[in-house]
C-alpha cells in the first residue's frame, strides 16, 4: 500500500519526471500595462505521484493547470518551456508542439477535469456523445473505447447504462463530476489534472468522490494533479503539496512536511485560516490584508505587505524558491523565524 | 414621520451614528444626478462608433424637424422647375432636386419630418410604456394576474401586425400624428411585454431584489430601483426599435395610400415617384426616388445604431470607465479589463 | 404532457379571440364601404342584376343581400357568425369580387404568397447563419466590424425601399426581370418548363426583397449567440479533448447558437406574410398581400377581416409546430424554452 | 408612516427574539408552462406534482444576541426553515413569533399599537450565499447602501448618509471607502461584496439576521474573515444570527465563538441540537455522526488514514423531500436502524431542560429500540 510509502515520508531515489516546467510565465497585455498571471514557475512533476496545489482565488492555480496543457487562452501569452517525458520515447516540449500534435497530447497524455463540471458537457448532446466524439477525434477504436468508458464508470460507482444516455441537466452534481472524471480517463492519459474536484458538492458527496478518486488513482496508475483552495480536500490525498501565492509557488514539498513544518509565513497563515474540527477555535485566525492584483504586484516578496515577520529586505528583494531541506522548497528569507514566531498546531492536543 | 434625526446615542463611537458636518446642497445633488444620468451615458455612447454615428444621425433629423422647418421654405408647386436634378439650381429649395410637379424635395422631406418625429415619439412611448407595465406587473406579481395578462398578451402577439394596422387605419382614418403613432404600436407592445416578463420572472427571486424586499421597500420602489435598472437595456433597445417600426409602418401605409392623404410625407413622395413609371424607366430622374428612400433609410439606420450602442450605456463594466471619478479610482479599473480579456474564463477567479 | 395541452389551449383562445375581433371589426365598419357599394351599384347597376337608373329601394335591396344585413339582435348575429366560422364560412366578399367566398379568394391567393415568403425566409436564414458564423469566427476583425455595420444597415432599411430600388434597377432599367405579375401570361399553367421558369422569374425580386427582412437580424443574433457560447466551459472542454474545429463549430457552436433563434424563425414567417401586403403591391404580384391591399383600398371589410383571421391562423399554427418540434431538437426544452 | 423608534428594540419583553412552534412548510413546484394557465384550469386538468415537504413540524427559539447554526445537506430544508423564520416564507402550519407576537397575526393588523408589520420587517434581515447576486450589478455600492438609510431615515441628508456609509465600510475593512462607494459590484472581490451585503443588512439595525450560507461560496481563507466580521458586528449591535451552513467546520467555528447552538437538519426535521461542543465532540444522532465523519480532517496523517474509509451510510441516494420515508426518516440510510425505526418517528429526546437533544431512540436506554431487530443484520459503527 502507498500508506507505508507515505509514512516514510522521504523522497524515493531516481524519481522519474513526467512533466518538467521551466520558467513558465503567462502574461496578459492590457491597455495600461501587463498583467502577470503566472510568474516564472519551475517545477518537476514525478510519474505516478499525486501533486496537490493550493492557494487563494486568483493565485494562479487554474492558470497553472492550463499551462500544463499549453491551453492558455487568448490573449494570454505563455513563455518558458514545459517538457513532457513519455513512458517511452523522447521528451517533448509541449510549447513547441503544433496543431495535430498538441491535439494528440491533450487528453491522450494529459487530461483536465475542469472546475466548471456543472457545465462541461454540451447541453444538447447526451453524455455518450462526448465519449464517442473524444474517441473518434483521437482515432481510437470505438467499441473498445466505449467498453473502457463503461468500466471506468463502474469503477466510479456510476451506472453506465443509465448515465450515458442522459443529458447534463439530468445528472446530479456528483454524477456530473464523476462522469467528467470518466471522460478524463477515457484515453488512458499519463497525467490527469483535477481542478477543484469537489467544489459545490455536499459534504457526503465530497467525501465519497475523494475516496473514489483515491482508489481510482491506485488502479489506473496515473499522475494526478489536484488543485483546490480547500486544504482538507488535498491533505489526505496528495503526496506532495505546492502552495501558490500571487501567481507563484511559495512552498513545495512532501504534504506532511509542508503541513506540519511549513516554513513559509503564508503557508502557516493559510493553515491557521482553514476552518476545521480539530484545532482550538481560538487558534483559527484569518490572514490580514488581501491578495495582490495581477497588474500591481508588490515589489520584493509579494507576500510582504501581509507578512507579520517581513522586514525591509522583504520589500526590496524577491526571495527565490530554494531547497530548504530534502525535497522541501521555500521562497522565504526567514523560514526559521516563520516556524518559531508563527505557531500552527493542526490539532488541539498536538503542540509542536 | 421623521425619526431619522440623530437617534439617541447607543454608542457614540458606533459607525452607524456617524454624521457629516457638511450639509448637501441642491447643487451637489443636481451634479451627481446630472453626471450619472446625462454625462456618463453620453460619454459611453460617444465612445462607441455606432453610438456616435447613430447619435449624429438622429440629432440631425431632430434639428431638421425643429430648426430646419423654420429655415427651409414650405414646398410649393412650380410647373417651371419640374424634375430638377439635385444641385441643378442654386436654390435652397431645389438643393435635392424637385419632383414631377416642381416641388423641391428638400422642403418636402424637411416639412414631413416633424410629423414623423411626433409619430415615432408617440408610438415608442405608448408601445413601450404598455409593454413595460404589462411585463413588469405580470412577471413580478405572478399568480392569476400573470396568467390573465399573459393570455391577453399572447393573443395580441399572435395577430400579424400589418393586416391589423390596415383594418384599424381603415376604421379610424387617423390624421393626428400622435394618434397614428399609437395605432401603429397597438400590437407591438405585446412582444415587449413578453420579453420584459421573461426578464422579470427570474429577477423576482434574485437575491438583491429579495434583500430590498426584506428591507421593507414597497413593491413599487423595488420595481423602480432594483428591477427596472436591469431592464433598461432591453427597454431602450425596444424604444429605438419601436420608433423604427413606426417609421417602417407609417411610411409603408402612406406609400400604399392607406393612411389619410397628406401632401408632405416621405412615403407619399416615394409613392408619387413610384407611380410615375417614366421615372422608374430611366436613371435620369432617380433622385425623385432616391431622396425619400435615403431619407427614410438614414433615420432608421441611425435608430438601429443607437439601439445597439445603448446596450453599452447600461453595462456597468463600460459605464464605470466613463463616470467621472477620482483619478486613483481609475487605476483600479483595469482589473475589469483583465476579466473582459478572458482571464476569468480560465478560472482566474477561483 | 401538460405542456402540449397548454399550448393547444392557448392556440384555441387566440383563434377564438381573433375571430371575435373579426366580427367586431365588421360591425365597426364605417359608412364608407356602404357608400362605396352604393356608388358602385349606381355606376354599374347591370352587374348587380338591376335595370339602368334603379330606384333607391332596389339599390337598398341589393345592398342588403350583398352586405349580409341580416335582421335581429347583435348576439344572434354573433352566434350565426361564429357558427359559420366553425364551419369555415367567413362570408363573401362584397366589393373586390362580389359574392365570391372570402375563404375561396384567400385560398387561391395564399400559395403564391407562402411560396415567396417561405423562399425569402429560408434564403434569409441561410444567409444570416453563414454571415453570422463568419462574423463570430473573425470577431473583432475588420471584416467583423464591416459586416456588423452592413447587417445593421440591412436590418434597418425598410424592405419595401429595397424592393422599389430593386424594381427600379433590375426591372425598369436593366430589364432582367418582369415588373409585375406572377407568371408569363403566354404560358400554359401546369408542370412545364416555360411556365415554371416564368414563375421563378417573376418571384425572384419579391423573394430577394423578402430576404432582406430577416437576414441582417439573423446574422447579428447568431453572432451574439455564438460569441456568448464561445466563453462557455463545454466549448473549452471540447477543445481540450482534441475535437476538431469543424466538429466544435458545427455540433457545439452553430447548433446551440441557432436553437434560441428557432422560435423566432416562425415569427419571421408571420412578418413576411404581413410584409407581403406592401411587397406584392409593389411588384403587382397577386397573392394574399395584394388581395388584402385591394380589400382595404375598396373597404371590403368582410374580406379584410377574413384575411386577418387567416394570417393569424397561419401564425398560430406555425408557433404550435415550432413549440412542439423544439423539444425534439433541444433536450432542455421543458426546462428553459418556455419563458 | 414608520412608527419605529430607531433606538431601542420595539418591544422590551422577556420573549425570545424569535420562536418557531411546530412549523411546517410544504410547497408545490409549479412549472413555467403550468403557470400559463389559471389555477382553476391546472387543477381540473390534474397537473402539478407531489408537494415538497421542506420543513416538517420544527420548533426552535432564538434569543437575544444568540447564534443558532442550521446545518444539513441540500434538501434538508435548512434554508426554507431560515426563510420561514424571517418571514420570507409562510409556514403551512405552526406559528412564527417575533418577541411573542405571531408574525402572521401582526401582518393581519392584530396587536396594532403594540407592534406593526414594518417593525418586524425591519427587525428580521437576510444575507445571502451568492455575493454576486446579492448586489445589483447596475447600481453603485453607494446607492445600494443608501437604500436602507433612505427608507428608514428619510430625513437624513445626502452627506450624513455618505458619511455613515463611509464609516461603516471603513469599520468592516473596506478601505478607502470613498473609492469603493463609487464602484459597481463587479469591481469588488467576492469577500468585499459579501461585506457590503452584510453592511446593507446591518444598516437597518435588525434583531435577527439570517446568514444563508454566507461563507460557503468564498475562498476557504476568507471564511474565517467573514465569520469574524459577523461576530464583531454582533458585539457592536447585539444582533442574533440564524446561520445556515452545510459545512460542519464553519458551523463549529461560529457557534463555538459565539457560544451558540448547532441544530442538525435532515429531511425537514431537526434531528439534533446542542452546543458546538456537544455536536462536534459528542454527537448523538447517527446522522450527525456521519456528518462529522464526512468532514475532512486538516491533519494530513489523519486524513490519509481515513480517506479510504467505507461510507457508513446504508444508501447513497439523496433524500427526496417529495417522498418522506415512514417512521424515522433517516432509517433508510442509518447504519443503526432497527425495525422500530421504520414504524415510529422519534421526537427530539431529552426534554426542554436539556440543552443537548437528539431525535433518536438510542438516547433512551430503555426504549423498545434496543429489543427491536436491526434492519441491516446488526448495527454498524460510524468511524469518528
Amino acid at each position: 500500500m502507498s500508506e507505508s510509502e507515505f509514512a516514510t515520508g522521504r523522497p524515493q531515489e531516481n524519481r522519474d519526471t513526467v512533466l518538467e516546467v521551466r520558467d513558465a510565465t503567462v502574461t496578459y497585455e492590457m491597455g495600461r500595462g501587463q498583467a502577470r498571471v503566472l510568474n516564472e514557475i519551475n517545477l518537476d512533476i514525478y510519474r505516478g505521484e499525486t501533486l496537490g496545489i493550493v492557494g487563494e482565488s486568483g493565485s494562479g492555480k487554474s492558470m497553472f493547470a492550463s499551462t500544463l496543457m499549453d491551453a492558455v487562452e487568448e490573449p494570454g501569452r505563455l513563455q518558458g518551456s514545459i517538457t513532457y517525458y513519455p513512458d517511452e520515447g523522447d521528451p517533448i516540449d509541449i510549447t513547441e508542439l503544433e496543431g495535430g500534435d498538441t491535439k494528440r497530447l491533450r487528453w491522450e497524455e494529459i487530461a483536465l477535469v475542469s472546475q466548471g463540471a456543472m457545465s462541461s458537457f454540451n447541453p444538447t448532446k447526451p453524455i455518450r456523445t462526448h465519449f464517442e466524439e473524444t474517441l473518434s477525434a483521437h482515432n481510437a477504436d470505438k467499441d473498445e473505447g466505449m467498453e473502457r468508458a463503461r468500466s471506468i464508470m463502474r469503477d466510479l460507482n456510476l451506472d453506465p447504462d443509465a448515465i450515458l444516455d442522459e443529458y447534463q441537466h439530468e445528472l446530479s452534481g456528483g454524477q456530473r463530476q464523476r462522469a467528467l472524471v470518466a471522460l478524463g480517463l477515457l484515453l488512458e492519459p499519463d497525467v490527469l489534472i483535477l481542478d477543484e474536484p469537489t467544489a459545490a458538492l455536499d459534504l457526503l458527496m465530497q467525501r465519497s468522490i475523494l475516496r473514489l478518486l483515491y482508489t481510482i488513482k491506485e488502479e489506473y496508475d496515473i499522475t494526478l494533479i489536484v488543485i483546490s483552495h480547500d486544504l482538507p480536500v488535498v491533505s489526505g490525498f496528495v503526496d506532495r503539496l505546492g502552495v501558490m501565492y500571487a501567481f507563484e509557488f511559495v512552498e513545495l514539498g512532501e504534504t506532511r512536511d509542508v503541513m506540519h513544518e511549513g516554513a513559509h509565513p503564508y503557508t502557516r497563515a493559510l493553515l491557521r485560516s482553514t476552518p476545521n474540527l480539530a484545532m482550538a477555535v481560538d487558534d483559527i485566525a484569518t490572514i490580514e490584508g488581501s491578495s495582490p492584483d495581477p497588474i500591481n504586484i508588490p515589489s520584493g516578496c509579494s507576500y510582504s505587505p501581509r507578512c507579520p515577520i517581513a522586514d525591509d529586505r522583504c520589500t526590496i528583494e524577491d526571495p527565490e524558491l530554494i531547497e530548504l531541506e530534502d525535497d522541501h522548497d521555500v521562497a522565504c528569507f526567514y523560514p526559521d523565524r516563520a516556524r518559531k514566531e508563527l505557531p500552527v498546531s493542526l490539532s488541539e492536543d498536538d503542540s509542536e | 414621520m421623521g425619526t431619522g434625526e440623530s437617534p439617541a446615542e447607543k454608542d457614540d463611537e458606533s459607525p452607524f451614528r456617524s454624521q457629516s458636518d457638511y450639509d448637501a446642497t441642491a447643487m451637489d445633488i443636481y451634479e451627481v444626478v446630472f453626471g450619472r444620468w446625462v454625462v456618463a451615458p453620453l460619454r459611453v455612447l460617444w465612445s462607441d462608433y455606432r453610438g456616435r454615428f447613430g447619435l449624429l444621425l438622429v440629432t440631425f433629423y431632430v434639428l431638421v424637424g425643429t430648426v430646419g422647418v423654420v429655415v427651409i421654405p414650405e414646398p410649393s408647386v412650380d410647373p417651371i422647375n419640374r424634375l430638377l436634378s439635385p444641385l441643378e439650381q442654386p436654390d435652397l429649395r431645389y438643393l435635392l432636386g424637385s419632383d414631377g410637379v416642381g416641388r423641391g424635395l428638400l422642403p418636402l422631406m424637411a416639412h414631413a419630418t416633424p410629423k414623423m418625429l411626433k409619430m415615432m415619439l408617440a408610438g415608442a412611448i405608448f408601445g413601450n410604456t404598455l409593454g413595460v407595465v404589462v411585463g413588469l406587473v405580470s412577471g413580478y406579481t405572478g399568480g392569476n394576474t400573470d396568467k390573465i395578462l399573459m393570455t391577453v398578451t399572447d393573443v395580441v402577439a399572435s395577430i400579424p401586425a400589418l393586416p391589423l394596422l390596415l383594418i384599424l387605419a381603415a376604421i379610424i382614418e387617423p390624421r393626428n400624428p400622435y394618434l397614428i403613432g399609437v395605432i401603429l404600436t397597438v400590437q407591438a407592445w405585446a412582444g415587449l411585454a413578453r420579453g420584459i416578463r421573461a426578464q422579470v420572472l427570474p429577477l423576482r427571486n434574485v437575491e438583491y431584489v429579495e434583500a430590498s424586499r426584506t428591507m421593507g421597500q414597497s413593491t413599487s420602489t423595488v420595481l423602480m430601483k432594483q428591477v427596472l435598472p436591469d431592464l433598461l437595456p432591453l427597454v431602450t433597445l425596444r424604444f429605438m426599435s419601436t420608433a423604427r417600426s413606426v417609421i417602417f409602418a407609417s411610411v409603408g401605409l402612406y406609400f400604399l395610400g392607406l393612411l389619410p392623404y397628406t401632401s408632405a410625407n416621405w412615403g407619399v413622395v416615394l409613392n408619387s415617384a413610384y407611380e410615375n413609371s417614366n421615372i422608374l424607366a430611366s436613371f435620369e430622374n432617380a433622385h425623385w426616388l432616391l431622396v425619400p428612400a435615403l431619407t427614410i433609410a438614414m433615420l432608421t439606420f441611425g435608430l438601429t445604431l443607437l439601439a445597439q450602442a445603448f446596450d453599452q450605456v447600461f453595462n456597468p463594466r463600460v459605464r464605470a470607465r466613463h463616470e467621472a471619478r477620482k483619478a486613483d479610482v481609475e487605476e483600479d479599473i483595469d482589473e475589469t479589463d483583465i476579466e473582459e480579456g478572458g482571464v476569468s474564463q480560465l478560472g482566474f477567479q477561483q | 404532457m401538460g405542456y402540449l395541452r397548454n399550448r393547444l389551449l392557448q392556440a384555441v383562445i387566440t383563434l377564438y379571440s381573433i375571430i371575435t375581433l373579426g366580427f367586431v371589426f365588421i360591425r365597426m365598419m364605417p359608412g364608407s364601404p356602404s357608400a362605396y357599394l352604393r356608388a358602385e351599384i349606381q355606376q354599374n347597376p347591370g352587374a348587380y342584376g338591376l335595370p339602368p337608373n334603379p330606384t333607391l329601394e332596389q339599390i337598398n335591396d341589393v345592398m342588403q343581400t350583398q352586405m349580409n344585413y341580416t335582421p335581429g339582435p347583435i348576439w344572434e348575429k354573433y352566434i350565426s357568425y361564429m357558427q359559420g366560422a366553425v364551419q369555415g364560412d367567413f362570408g363573401t366578399s362584397v366589393i373586390v369580387d362580389p359574392g365570391a367566398s372570402n375563404v375561396q379568394l384567400i385560398l387561391e391567393a395564399a400559395p403564391w404568397t407562402i411560396f415567396i415568403s417561405s423562399a425569402g425566409l429560408v434564403y434569409g436564414l441561410v444567409a444570416g447563419i453563414v454571415l453570422g458564423s463568419l462574423m463570430a469566427y473573425y470577431e473583432g476583425s475588420k471584416m467583423d466590424v464591416g459586416l456588423t455595420v452592413s447587417m445593421l444597415a440591412a436590418s434597418s432599411v425598410p424592405y419595401y425601399i429595397v424592393a422599389i430600388l430593386l424594381l427600379f434597377l433590375f426591372s425598369y432599367n436593366l430589364e432582367w426581370f418582369p415588373t409585375g405579375g406572377r407568371f408569363n401570361t403566354n404560358t400554359t399553367p401546369g408542370f412545364n418548363y416555360p411556365f415554371i421558369a416564368g414563375v421563378f422569374n417573376h418571384a425572384a425580386l419579391p423573394i430577394l426583397s423578402g430576404i432582406t427582412i430577416g437576414f441582417g437580424g439573423n446574422a447579428l443574433s447568431l453572432r451574439a449567440n455564438s460569441i456568448r457560447l464561445l466563453g462557455e466551459e463545454h466549448i473549452r472542454n471540447a477543445e481540450l479533448r482534441g475535437l476538431s474545429t469543424y466538429t466544435i463549430s458545427t455540433r457545439y457552436l452553430a447548433r446551440n447558437a441557432i436553437l434560441p433563434m428557432y422560435t423566432g424563425i416562425v415569427l419571421g414567417l408571420a412578418g413576411l406574410i404581413g410584409g407581403s401586403i406592401i411587397l406584392e403591391e409593389i411588384f403587382v404580384y397577386r397573392g394574399m398581400g395584394k388581395l388584402m391591399y385591394d380589400a382595404t383600398v375598396q373597404r371590403d371589410f368582410p374580406l379584410m377581416t377574413t384575411s386577418l383571421i387567416f394570417t393569424t391562423v397561419i401564425f398560430v399554427a406555425g408557433t404550435l409546430i415550432a413549440d412542439f418540434t423544439y423539444s425534439l431538437i433541444d433536450p432542455r426544452a421543458e426546462q428553459s424554452s418556455m419563458g | 408612516m414608520s412608527t419605529i423608534d430607531t433606538d431601542e428594540d420595539v418591544i422590551d419583553n422577556d420573549e425570545p427574539v424569535l420562536s418557531m412552534e411546530n412549523v411546517s412548510v410544504e410547497y408545490q413546484d409549479e412549472s413555467l408552462l403550468e403557470s400559463a394557465l389559471p389555477d382553476s384550469v391546472t387543477d381540473r386538468l390534474g397537473m402539478g406534482e407531489e408537494p415538497v415537504h421542506a420543513v416538517d413540524d420544527v420548533s426552535l427559539e432564538i434569543g437575544e444576541e444568540d447564534v443558532v447554526v442550521l446545518i444539513g445537506e441540500s434538501g434538508s430544508g435548512k434554508t426554507t426553515l431560515g426563510r420561514t423564520a424571517i418571514g420570507l416564507q409562510e409556514p403551512t402550519a405552526g406559528s412564527v413569533k417575533y418577541r411573542g407576537y405571531d408574525i402572521e397575526a401582526v401582518e393581519r393588523g392584530e396587536h396594532a399599537g403594540e407592534v406593526y408589520a414594518e417593525d418586524i420587517r425591519r427587525a428580521l434581515q437576510i444575507v445571502h450565499q451568492d455575493s454576486d447576486a446579492a448586489l445589483n450589478p447596475y447600481r453603485t455600492i453607494r446607492s445600494q447602501l443608501a437604500e436602507p438609510l433612505k427608507l428608514w431615515y428619510p430625513t437624513m441628508d445626502l452627506n450624513d448618509r455618505q458619511e455613515r456609509i463611509s464609516t461603516m465600510l471603513q469599520t468592516t475593512g473596506i478601505a478607502p471607502p470613498e473609492d469603493y462607494m463609487e464602484r459597481y459590484p463587479h469591481e469588488l472581490s467576492g469577500g468585499e461584496k459579501q461585506r457590503v451585503a452584510i453592511i446593507r443588512a446591518m444598516l437597518l439595525e435588525p434583531d435577527l439576521i439570517l446568514a444563508d450560507e454566507v461563507v460557503s461560496a468564498l475562498d476557504v481563507s476568507l471564511r474565517i474573515d467573514i465569520m469574524d466580521l459577523l461576530l464583531d458586528l454582533q458585539e457592536m449591535f447585539g444582533t442574533s444570527y440564524l446561520f445556515v451552513s452545510h459545512n460542519l467546520t464553519n458551523a463549529r467555528y461560529i457557534a463555538d465563538k459565539a457560544d451558540g447552538r448547532i441544530a442538525v437538519m435532515y429531511l425537514g426535521r431537526i434531528v439534533e441540537v446542542g452546543s458546538a461542543d456537544d455536536i462536534i465532540n459528542d454527537p448523538s444522532h447517527p446522522y450527525t455522526q456521519i456528518l462529522k465523519w464526512a468532514s475532512l480532517p486538516l491533519d494530513p496523517d489523519e486524513a490519509r488514514e481515513t480517506i479510504t474509509d467505507e461510507s457508513p451510510m446504508m444508501s447513497d441516494e439523496a433524500p427526496d423531500p417529495r417522498n418522506i420515508p415512514s417512521g424515522c426518516r433517516f432509517h433508510t440510510t442509518c447504519p443503526k436502524a432497527h425495525e422500530v425505526c421504520t414504524e415510529v418517528d422519534p421526537d427530539l429526546i431529552g426534554g426542554e431542560e436539556r440543552e443537548h437533544r437528539a431525535a433518536c431512540f438510542r438516547e433512551e436506554p430503555t426504549h423498545e429500540y434496543w429489543d427491536s431487530e436491526s434492519i441491516h443484520g446488526g448495527d454498524r459503527e460510524i468511524p469518528l
